[in-house]
C-alpha cells in the first residue's frame, strides 16, 4: 500500500475488554481521499477500533500513523487537532440544546468576556451548510429534529472542526433510503473536496455502492482487505460471518386465512400532539405478512404503538377477531394475543439492567404462566422459559443471568424477538426488526418471521429497508402522511413504491 | 381569624421583607451552589455539611486572627475542601453521589463538634466581637427610598454579594461559553467529551464552586447573623436549599423564588410574639405553602439528563 | 470487599483521633465494648451493651427499607423521618383512645394505624409526583417539617398534651405496649442486672419480618418486578403495560407504611408515649445512610443497621471510658459511607500490579444513581 | 470547702454526667453542669465522666451505663430526662441519681419520689424577677434606649424552665412600671442563633428596647440583635456579659453550683434524695449586673426586691401572668 499516501495507518492495535478481546492485533489503513468501508458483525470490534482512532479508547498496544506521521492520541482533543472527526453510532447530540449550540460546542465563538456569540455561530453554520448543501436551522431545538437532520448536524459538527478524516459509525443505520441517498451525495462531494472517509455499515449494498475499499472484521480480528470493484455481497458476507449466508429470504407463497385484525380509519396524535394517523384502515389475515413501506415519520411508528396499546387513539376502531380492542392498553392487548417488537430496542424493548431471564417476561410478569395469582413470580418457570428462548433463538450469551446491557445489539434484538414470538401471538407487530443488526442476525430473524407466518400468525412489518419489506411481505401497504395510500404486491417495482412513498403515483386501493 | 389579619398587616411592613430577604440569602447561596454542581451533572445534597463546616471555620479563624474577611475566606475554603472530597469521591472514584453527599453532611456534623470539644474543651468556643462581624451596610441615598430602601439597601454586605452572585450565576450558565460547556457536561458528558471538552475539569470546578458558595453562607450565618458557632447551627438549611434548587428547576432565579418563600415564612414566624396562633402551626406555613405551590403552579421539574451519573470515558 | 472498606474507614478514623491528640485504641475498645460488649475494660455489662445496640437497630431496619424500596423505583425518599413521626402520632392516639381493648386486638391496631398514617404521609409525595410531577425530594423534605411541627403542636398545647407545662402525651394503654423479650421486672436479676434494663422488645421480630417482606416483594413478586422496571426505564415499563403513575404511588405508600411501622414500634415498644424526644429524632435520616450502605439489599440493610446501632451505643461507652467525644461516631459513619461508596480498597488494589484483575463489567448502577435521571423524570403518561 | 471526700483517700468516688441533646457546647445549662463537674473533680479528687446524648433515645441507655458500672452518682441534665431518670433510678436503687430541672417521673409526669433520686429544681422566676426589675426600672425612668414602654423576652421552647424565667421577668417589670408592655416570643429552637435573632428583630420593630433571652445557644442571636440595634439585652443561665456588649445583666441559674453541691453531698455521705430547690434565698439563682453601671436608685430597688423575695414577702409567679 506504500505506493499511496496513507491518511490513517493503524498497526497491531490490541484492546482487551473484560471477557472480550475487542481488537486483536488489528492492522487497518486508509488511503488519503478514499471512502473506506469497515464491516463486521455486531461486536466484531469496529466501534472499538474507531473509538481508539478518535482517542476515546486507549489501546493496550499498537501504533497509529496519521498522514504518515506517528500520532500520539490521548483523547478526542488530540484527534480533532489531527483533523480526525467522528460521527458516532449512538449520536453525540444534546437534545435540549439548539442545533447551533450542538455544532459549536467545544469551539464556540465568543464575544466580550467569554459570552457565547449566537450571531456569529449562526453565520458560521449557514456558511458551512451552504458550502456542502446541508440545510439546517441553527436555532431549532435538536430534540425536535428528525434523525436524518440530527445525522446531518453530526456531520456539520465534524466539518466545522475542520476534519479531513471523517469516521462514520453506522451512519445509515437510522436513515431512510432517500436520506441515505442524500447522505451519499454529500459524502462523494466531501471526497472530491479532498476529505478521507471511513464508513461503517451493516448494509452491504450501501458498502458496495459508496466505498472504494473494504476492511472486514470478525471477532476482533481483520479477516480481509477487499477492493470494492472486485467483490460482491456474498463474498463479503461470507468473510464477515465465517460461513455461507443466504441474503435472499426464501419463502413458500402465503396461505392467507381468516381476517384476524381489522383496523377501521384509526386516527391518533404524535407525541407533539399533532395528528399522525389520519384515518388508517386495513385488514390483516392469518398466515400473511403485511409490510408497511414508507418514509420514516409518516405515521408508521404511531400506527404500531396504537395497535400495541402504548398510544391512545383519537378515533376509529381496532378489531381483533370479533373483539373491539380499540381501548386496550399494552397489557390487555398482549394478553389478547398481540405481540410487539418495538423499534427502540435499548430504550423500550428491554430493561438493560435486567437479566435476560427477567427481560424474557417483560410485560408478562403477571400472567398465570409466570406468577401465582399474578402476585408471586414462578422463578423456576421463568428460568426454564428463558433458557428455552436463548437456545431456540440462538442468543449468544454465557448465561441467562447476564444483564441485557452487556449483549450486543444483535443479541439484544434476538431476546426481544424470541420473547414476542414465543408467546404464540395471534398478531405479531414487528417494527424495524433488524435495524442495526448484523447480517448473521438479520438472516436468522427473517427466517423466524417467515416461520411464524407459516404457523398461521398474522404479521405486520414496518421497516425503513425497502428491500426488507419487499423480500418479506406478502402484501405491501404504502404509508404517506398518516394514511395508507396504496396496497401493492411485493414484486411491485422499487420505483413505483418510492413514488408512492413520497406522495406521487396513482393509488390502488388494495383488498382492504 | 385575627392571625390572618396580623399576617396580612405584616406583609405591608418593610421590616418583614427586610428580614425575609436576609433569611432567603442564607438559603440562596447554597442553592446556587447546588444549581451549578447539578448543572454539571454532579448531584449535590452536601450543602448542609459544607455550610456547617464554613460556619465553624469562620468562627475559629475570626477568633484566631480577628479579621472578618480573612475568616470569610477561610470559611469558603473549608467549604470548598469539603466539596472537593465530594468531587474526588464521586468524580474520580465514581461513588454514588447521594451516598457521598449524605456522608459529607454526617461528617461535617460530627467533625465540627468533635473539634470544638478537642480545641476549646471546657471553656467552649468564644464569641466574635461586634466590630469583627460581617458588617451591615446601608447604601447611601438608596437606603432612604421608602419601603424598598429598607428592604433592599439596609442589609448585610453578604446579602448584596449574594444578589450579585445570583445574577452572575444566571449569566454564567445561560450566556457564556463556559456555561454552555457546564450544561453540556451535565446533559451528555460523552457528547461534551467527544467535542473536546474536559468533562472532569468542568465537574471538579462546578462542585468546588458549590463548596465556596456554601462556605460563604456558613460564614454569613456564624459571623454575620450570629457571632459564634453552635453545634448544628445550620439547622437543615442545606436541605431546604436543595429543595429550593429543585423547586426552581435548577435555575438560579427559580431557586431564588423558592428561597424567598422560605425566608418570608421564617420572617412571618419571627413575629409570633404578636401573631396570636400556635407558633407550631405558624412554623408549618412555608412548608405547606411550598407543597401547595408545587401541586398547583410549578409541577414537574426534570433534572439535567446526566445528573448523578458518574462519567466513564470510553477509556478506563 | 465492604469489610475492607469498613476497616479502611476505621484506620482513617484512627488517624483523625490520633492527630487530635487522643488514643485511637481507647476509642475503639470503647466502641467495641459499647457496640458488642466485647473487650469491655471498665466493668460494662456485655449483655446490656448488646441489648442497647439491638434497640437502636430496630427502627433503622424498617426505615432503611422505607428508603431502599423507593430507590428501586428511582424515587429518593428523604421523608422517612416525617413518615415515622406520622406513624408514632397515630400509634399514640390509638393507644390512648382505645387503651381498654385487649392486647391481641390493640397491638395490631396501633401498629397498623401507624403504618396507615405513614403510608398516607408518603402517599402525598407519591401522588404529587405521579400527577403533577412534583419532585419527591422537595415534597418529602417539606412533609418532614410539617410532621415535626405537627408533633410539637400536638404535645405542646395541642390535643395530645399530657398536662399544661408538659411537652409529652399521656402514655398509651398497657395493652398497646409491645412486650420486651425479658420480663420488665426490676427485682428479677439476669446477667447480673435487673431484667428490665434489657429493653429488647418484640419489635425486633416485626422489623426483621419487615425486611424479609421487603426482599420478597422486590425479588419474588410481580409488583417488585414492576417497581424495579419503572426505576430502570419508564419507557420499557410502559411498553410492558405497567402504569408508571400507579407504581410510583404504590411504592411510596408501601415505603411510608414501613416508616410508619418504625414510628409505631418505637412508641409501642420503647417510649410508650409521644415525647419531646421526637422533636430531635433523626432515625429517618440515618435510614438513608443505612439504605445506601446496605446497597438497597435486605441483607445489606440488616448489616448496616447493626453497624449503625453498634456505633450509636458504642459512642456513649467510648466517651465515658476515654473521654473522646461521641461525635467521633458520626465521623466514622461518614468515613465508612465514603469508603464503601468509593470502594477505595478495590481501586487501590487495582493499582497494585500484582493483584491486577480485569475490572468487572459495568456494575449495576449504584442504588441511587438513577435517582436524578430518567427514572426521576416525572411520568409523561398522557393523563 | 475542702470536701470530706479528701478525708477518706480509700475510695475515689465515680460520678457520671449525662447531658441532654444540647451537648456540652450548648452554651447553656449542659455546659454549666460540666463546669460544675470539673470544679468538683479538682476539689474532691473524684473520677468524673461525661456522656453527651445524641438523641432522646440515648437518655435511658446512657444513665443505665453509668448506673450498671456502679457509679456513686449519676447526674441527668435537664427537664427532658425526667422519665429516663425515673425509670433507671427504679432499676438501680443503690445508685444515687441527681437530675437538674426536674424529678424522676413516671410516664404520667408524676414524681416517683425514689429515695435515691435528688431533684435539683430552680426558681428561675427569682432570677427572672431580678432582671425584670432592671428592665422595668430602666423603662420607667427613661434610662433605656427608646423608652417606649416596651420590653420583651425570647424563649426557646414553651416548657416550664423557660416560662418560669419569663414569668418572673414579666411580673417584676410590671411591678416596677405598671404600664409596661412585655412581648413574649418563642424561637422553637435552642441551638440556632439566627432563629432567635429573627424573633428579637421583630420585637425590636415593635419598639422593644430591652430583650431577655431564654433560649440557650439560640438566644445569643437575641443579644446580638440588641447589640446591632444598640439596645439593651439580658443574658440567661450564666453571666453572658462577654457574649455581647449590649448585655446589661444576666439572670443566673447556677446549674454549676447545683451540680457541684449534689456531688459534694454524695462525697460527704450526706445524700438525702428528695427535691432541692435553688433560689435567690440559697444563692442558687440570682442576677449579675453586666455592661451597665447601675444607678444607685436601681441598685437600692434591686436590693429591696431581692431581700423581699428572700424573706418571702414577695413570691414571683411560676406561670406567665396574663
Ligand atoms: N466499554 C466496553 N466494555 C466492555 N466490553 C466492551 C466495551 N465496548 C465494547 N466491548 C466489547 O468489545 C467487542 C467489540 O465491540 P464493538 O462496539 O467494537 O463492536 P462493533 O463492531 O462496533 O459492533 P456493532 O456493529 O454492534 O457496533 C464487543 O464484543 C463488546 O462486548
Ligand atoms: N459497558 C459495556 N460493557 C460491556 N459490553 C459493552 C459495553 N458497552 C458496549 N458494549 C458492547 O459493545 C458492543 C457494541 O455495542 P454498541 O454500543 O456499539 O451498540 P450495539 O449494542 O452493538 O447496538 P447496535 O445494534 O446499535 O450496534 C455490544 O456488544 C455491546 O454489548
Ligand atoms: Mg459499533
Ligand atoms: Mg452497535
Amino acid at each position: 500500500m506504500s505506493d499511496q499516501l496513507l491518511a490513517v495507518d493503524m498497526r497491531n492495535i490490541r484492546r482487551q475488554f473484560p471477557g472480550v478481546l475487542a481488537n486483536n492485533d488489528v492492522v487497518f489503513s486508509v488511503r488519503a481521499g478514499e471512502i473506506h468501508a469497515l464491516v463486521g458483525e455486531n461486536g466484531a470490534g469496529k466501534s472499538t477500533l474507531m473509538n481508539i482512532l478518535y482517542g476515546l479508547i486507549h489501546p493496550d498496544s499498537g501504533e497509529i500513523l496519521i498522514n504518515g506521521k506517528q500520532a500520539h492520541i490521548t483523547g478526542p482533543r488530540d484527534a480533532i487537532s489531527l483533523g480526525i472527526g467522528m460521527v458516532h453510532q449512538h449520536f453525540m447530540l444534546i437534545p435540549v440544546f439548539s442545533v447551533g449550540e450542538n455544532i459549536m460546542l467545544g469551539r464556540e465563538p465568543v464575544a466580550g468576556p467569554d459570552f457565547y456569540d449566537r450571531g456569529r455561530a449562526r453565520k458560521e453554520i449557514n456558511d458551512l451548510t451552504k458550502k456542502y448543501g446541508l440545510a439546517l436551522d441553527p436555532d431549532a431545538r435538536m430534540g425536535d429534529m428528525p434523525v436524518g437532520l440530527q445525522q446531518r448536524a453530526e456531520i456539520v459538527k465534524v466539518l466545522y472542526r475542520g476534519a479531513s478524516i471523517l469516521i462514520l459509525d453506522e451512519p445509515t443505520g437510522v436513515l431512510t433510503p432517500q436520506e441515505t441517498k442524500e447522505l451519499f451525495v454529500v459524502l462523494r462531494d466531501l471526497v472530491k473536496s479532498g476529505k478521507t472517509i471511513i464508513f461503517i455499515s451493516h448494509k452491504l449494498k450501501e458498502v458496495l455502492d459508496i466505498s472504494d475499499r473494504i476492511t472486514v472484521m470478525r471477532r476482533g480480528r481483520v479477516v480481509g482487505h477487499l477492493t470494492t470493484k472486485e467483490t460482491n455481497e456474498e463474498a463479503i458476507a461470507t468473510l464477515m460471518v465465517g460461513r455461507e449466508v443466504l441474503l435472499r429470504v426464501d419463502k413458500k407463497p402465503a396461505k392467507p386465512g381468516a381476517v384476524v385484525m381489522k383496523v377501521e380509519n384509526v386516527t391518533a396524535n404524535s407525541d407533539q400532539g399533532v395528528p399522525a394517523l389520519k384515518g388508517v384502515s386495513f385488514e390483516l389475515r392469518q398466515g400473511e405478512i403485511l409490510g408497511i413501506a414508507g418514509v420514516e415519520g409518516n405515521g408508521q411508528s404511531e400506527l404500531m404503538e396504537v395497535l400495541a396499546g402504548t398510544r391512545k387513539t383519537t378515533g376509529g376502531h381496532i378489531l381483533l377477531g370479533e373483539r373491539d380492542i380499540t381501548t386496550y392498553d399494552a397489557r390487555t392487548e398482549r394478553d389478547a394475543g398481540v405481540a410487539f417488537i418495538p423499534e427502540d430496542r435499548r430504550g423500550t424493548g428491554l430493561v438493560l439492567s435486567f437479566s435476560i431471564a427477567e427481560n424474557s417476561i417483560l410485560g408478562r410478569e403477571r400472567s398465570p404462566k409466570f406468577s401465582w395469582r399474578n402476585v408471586v413470580l414462578k422463578l423456576v418457570a421463568i428460568r426454564d422459559w428463558a433458557r428455552r428462548l436463548v437456545q431456540e433463538y440462538d442468543v449468544r450469551t454465557p448465561t441467562i443471568e447476564v444483564a441485557a446491557r452487556n449483549l450486543s445489539g444483535g443479541n439484544q434484538q434476538k431476546v426481544i424477538v424470541a420473547r414476542e414470538m414465543a408467546s404464540k401471538p395471534k398478531v405479531l407487530l414487528a417494527a424495524q426488526p433488524t435495524r442495526g443488526v448484523d447480517i448473521g442476525a438479520i438472516e436468522f430473524i427473517h427466517r423466524r418471521i417467515v416461520a411464524e407466518r407459516d404457523e398461521g400468525t398474522a404479521v405486520l412489518l414496518v421497516s425503513a429497508e425497502l428491500d426488507e419489506v419487499r423480500s418479506l411481505s406478502d402484501r405491501i401497504a404504502v404509508m404517506y402522511e398518516g394514511r395508507i395510500v396504496s396496497i401493492e404486491d411485493p414484486d411491485t417495482p422499487e420505483e413505483r413504491l418510492g413514488l408512492l412513498m413520497t406522495g406521487g403515483g396513482t393509488r390502488r386501493e388494495g383488498a382492504a | 381569624m385575627t392571625a390572618l389579619g396580623d399576617i396580612l398587616h405584616l406583609l405591608f411592613t418593610a421590616n418583614l421583607w427586610q428580614a425575609a430577604l436576609a433569611a432567603a440569602v442564607l438559603l440562596l447561596l447554597p442553592a446556587l451552589g447546588g444549581v451549578i454542581s447539578e448543572r454539571s451533572g454532579v448531584v449535590n445534597i452536601a450543602m448542609e455539611g459544607m455550610m456547617l463546616t464554613g460556619a465553624f471555620f469562620a468562627v475559629v479563624a475570626n477568633l484566631a486572627w480577628h479579621n472578618v474577611w480573612l475568616a470569610t475566606g477561610v470559611a469558603m475554603l473549608s467549604g470548598a475542601l469539603m466539596a472537593s472530597i465530594h468531587a474526588i469521591v464521586s468524580i474520580r472514584f465514581r461513588a454514588d453521589q447521594i451516598v457521598s453527599g449524605i456522608a459529607i453532611n454526617i461528617f461535617a456534623a460530627g467533625l465540627t463538634v468533635f473539634l470544638v470539644n478537642r480545641i476549646y474543651g471546657v471553656q467552649d468556643i468564644g464569641h466574635v466581637g461586634q466590630s469583627e462581624l460581617l458588617p451591615n451596610i446601608n447604601v447611601p441615598g438608596l437606603d432612604q427610598i421608602p419601603f424598598f430602601g429598607k428592604v433592599l439597601f439596609q442589609q448585610n454586605v453578604i446579602v448584596y454579594v449574594a444578589l450579585i452572585l445570583l445574577v452572575l450565576m444566571h449569566l454564567l450558565l445561560f450566556r457564556t461559553r463556559l456555561g454552555l460547556r457546564i450544561r453540556s457536561v451535565g446533559e451528555h458528558p460523552q457528547a461534551a467529551d467527544t467535542a473536546g471538552i474536559n468533562v472532569y475539569a468542568i465537574r471538579y470546578g462546578a462542585v468546588i464552586t458549590s463548596g465556596l458558595l456554601s462556605g460563604l453562607a456558613g460564614a454569613f450565618l456564624a459571623i454575620g447573623v450570629s457571632n459564634t458557632f453552635v453545634p448544628n447551627m445550620t439547622d437543615g438549611r442545606g436541605y431546604i436549599a436543595l429543595a429550593a434548587m429543585i423547586f426552581g428547576k435548577w435555575t438560579p432565579f427559580g431557586a431564588f423564588v423558592a428561597c424567598l418563600i422560605f425566608g418570608l415564612g421564617q420572617a412571618i414566624y419571627d413575629n409570633n410574639s404578636i401573631i396570636h396562633v400556635s407558633p407550631y402551626l405558624l412554623s408549618m406555613l412555608p412548608y405547606l405553602l411550598t407543597l401547595v405551590v408545587l401541586a398547583g403552579l410549578v409541577g414537574r421539574s426534570t433534572p439535567p439528563a446526566a445528573d448523578g451519573l458518574p462519567y466513564v470515558a470510553g477509556s478506563e | 470487599m465492604p469489610i475492607g472498606s469498613v476497616i479502611l474507614a476505621f484506620i482513617i478514623g484512627a488517624l483523625i483521633v490520633a492527630v487530635t491528640g487522643a488514643n485511637p485504641f481507647d476509642a475503639y475498645s470503647g466502641l467495641l465494648c459499647g457496640g458488642f460488649g466485647i473487650a469491655c475494660s471498665q466493668g460494662e455489662n456485655p449483655a446490656l451493651q448488646l441489648s442497647n445496640t439491638v434497640v437502636f437497630m430496630i427502627p433503622l431496619l424498617t426505615t432503611g427499607v422505607a428508603v431502599a424500596l423507593p430507590f428501586r423505583a428511582g424515587l429518593f425518599n428523604i421523608g422517612a423521618e416525617g413518615q415515622l413521626l406520622a406513624g408514632s402520632v397515630a400509634c399514640t392516639a390509638i393507644g390512648i383512645k382505645f387503651a381498654g381493648l385487649p392486647a391481641p386486638v390493640l397491638i395490631p391496631m396501633v401498629l397498623i394505624g401507624g403504618m396507615l398514617a405513614g403510608a398516607l404521609w408518603a402517599g402525598v409525595a407519591g401522588v404529587l409526583k405521579a400527577t403533577v410531577g412534583a419532585h419527591e425530594v422537595v415534597t418529602t423534605i417539606m412533609l418532614n417539617y410539617v410532621a415535626q411541627w405537627l408533633v410539637r403542636y400536638l404535645i405542646i398545647g395541642g390535643p395530645l398534651q399530657l398536662a399544661p407545662g408538659t411537652s409529652r402525651s399521656s402514655p398509651i394503654g398497657v395493652n398497646a405496649q409491645l412486650p420486651t423479650l425479658l420480663p420488665a421486672d426490676n427485682s428479677l436479676i439476669i446477667f447480673g442486672l435487673p431484667a428490665s434494663v434489657f429493653r429488647v422488645h418484640w419489635g425486633l421480630a416485626i422489623a426483621l419480618a419487615a425486611v424479609g417482606a421487603f426482599a420478597f416483594l422486590l425479588w419474588r413478586t410481580s409488583l417488585g418486578y414492576e417497581i424495579r422496571a419503572v426505576g430502570q426505564s419508564q419507557k420499557a415499563a410502559r411498553y410492558a403495560g405497567v402504569s408508571v403513575r400507579r407504581t410510583i404511588i404504590v411504592t411510596m405508600l408501601i415505603a411510608g407504611a414501613f416508616s410508619g411501622l418504625a414510628g409505631a414500634i418505637q412508641i409501642s415498644g420503647v417510649d410508650h408515649s409521644l415525647t419531646d424526644k421526637y422533636f430531635s429524632d433523626t432515625t429517618g435520616f440515618d435510614a438513608i445512610a443505612v439504605a445506601l450502605l446496605g446497597l438497597g439489599s435486605a441483607v445489606g440493610i440488616i448489616l448496616a443497621a447493626v453497624l449503625f446501632g453498634a456505633l450509636h451505643s458504642g459512642g456513649a461507652i467510648m466517651q465515658s471510658d476515654s473521654g473522646i467525644s461521641s461525635n467521633l461516631v458520626l465521623v466514622l459513619q461518614a468515613l465508612i459511607l465514603f469508603s464503601i461508596a468509593a470502594n477505595f480498597v478495590g481501586q487501590i488494589a487495582r493499582l497494585i500490579p500484582g493483584i491486577r484483575r480485569p475490572q468487572a463489567l459495568p456494575p449495576e448502577l449504584p442504588p441511587a444513581a438513577p435517582l436524578m435521571t430518567e427514572a426521576a423524570a416525572p411520568p409523561p403518561e398522557p393523563a | 470547702s475542702s470536701g470530706g471526700g479528701g478525708g477518706t483517700p480509700a475510695k475515689t468516688y465515680k460520678i457520671g454526667l449525662v447531658t441532654d441533646i444540647g451537648g456540652l457546647n450548648d452554651k447553656s445549662f449542659n455546659h454549666l453542669a460540666y463546669v460544675g463537674l470539673q470544679k468538683a473533680i479538682t476539689d474532691f479528687k473524684i473520677k468524673g465522666d461525661v456522656v453527651e446524648s445524641k438523641s432522646g433515645d440515648d437518655y435511658v441507655p446512657n444513665l443505665t451505663n453509668f448506673a450498671s458500672k456502679g457509679y456513686d452518682l449519676v447526674i441527668g441534665v435537664g427537664f427532658l430526662m425526667q422519665t429516663a431518670v425515673g425509670t433507671v433510678s427504679g432499676q438501680f436503687p443503690n445508685v444515687h441519681f441527681a437530675i437538674i430541672d426536674g424529678a424522676g417521673t413516671d410516664a404520667n409526669g408524676n414524681d416517683l419520689k425514689h429515695a435515691n433520686v435528688e431533684s435539683l429544681f430552680f426558681k428561675e422566676q427569682d432570677a427572672g424577677a431580678m432582671v425584670g426589675v432592671i428592665a422595668g426600672w430602666l423603662e420607667k425612668n427613661g434610662q433605656a434606649k427608646k423608652n417606649k414602654g416596651v420590653i420583651s423576652a425570647v424563649g426557646g421552647v414553651s416548657i416550664p424552665p423557660v416560662n418560669h424565667y419569663i414569668a418572673g421577668y414579666k411580673w417584676a417589670a410590671a411591678m416596677e412600671d405598671p404600664g409596661i408592655k412585655v412581648l413574649v416570643g418563642y424561637s422553637n429552637d435552642f441551638t440556632d442563633p439566627a432563629k432567635c435573632k429573627g424573633v428579637a428583630q421583630s420585637q425590636i420593630s415593635q419598639n422593644s428596647d430591652i430583650l431577655f433571652q431564654v433560649a440557650g445557644g439560640c438566644g445569643l442571636g437575641v443579644l446580638q440583635a440588641a447589640g446591632q440595634a444598640s439596645l439593651y439585652s439580658i443574658g440567661v443561665d450564666a453571666d453572658q456579659k462577654d457574649a455581647d456588649p449590649s448585655v446589661i445583666a444576666s439572670a443566673l441559674k447556677k446549674v454549676d453550683v447545683a451540680t457541684y453541691t449534689a456531688i459534694k453531698l454524695v462525697v460527704n455521705g450526706q445524700f438525702t434524695g428528695g427535691a432541692q430547690t435553688f433560689s435567690i434565698a440559697n444563692g442558687g439563682a440570682g442576677y449579675s449586673p453586666d455592661n451597665l453601671n447601675v444607678p444607685s436608685a436601681l441598685q437600692t430597688e434591686l436590693d429591696k426586691v431581692e431581700g423581699e423575695i428572700k424573706n418571702g414577702t414577695l413570691t414571683p409567679p411560676a406561670d406567665i401572668p396574663a
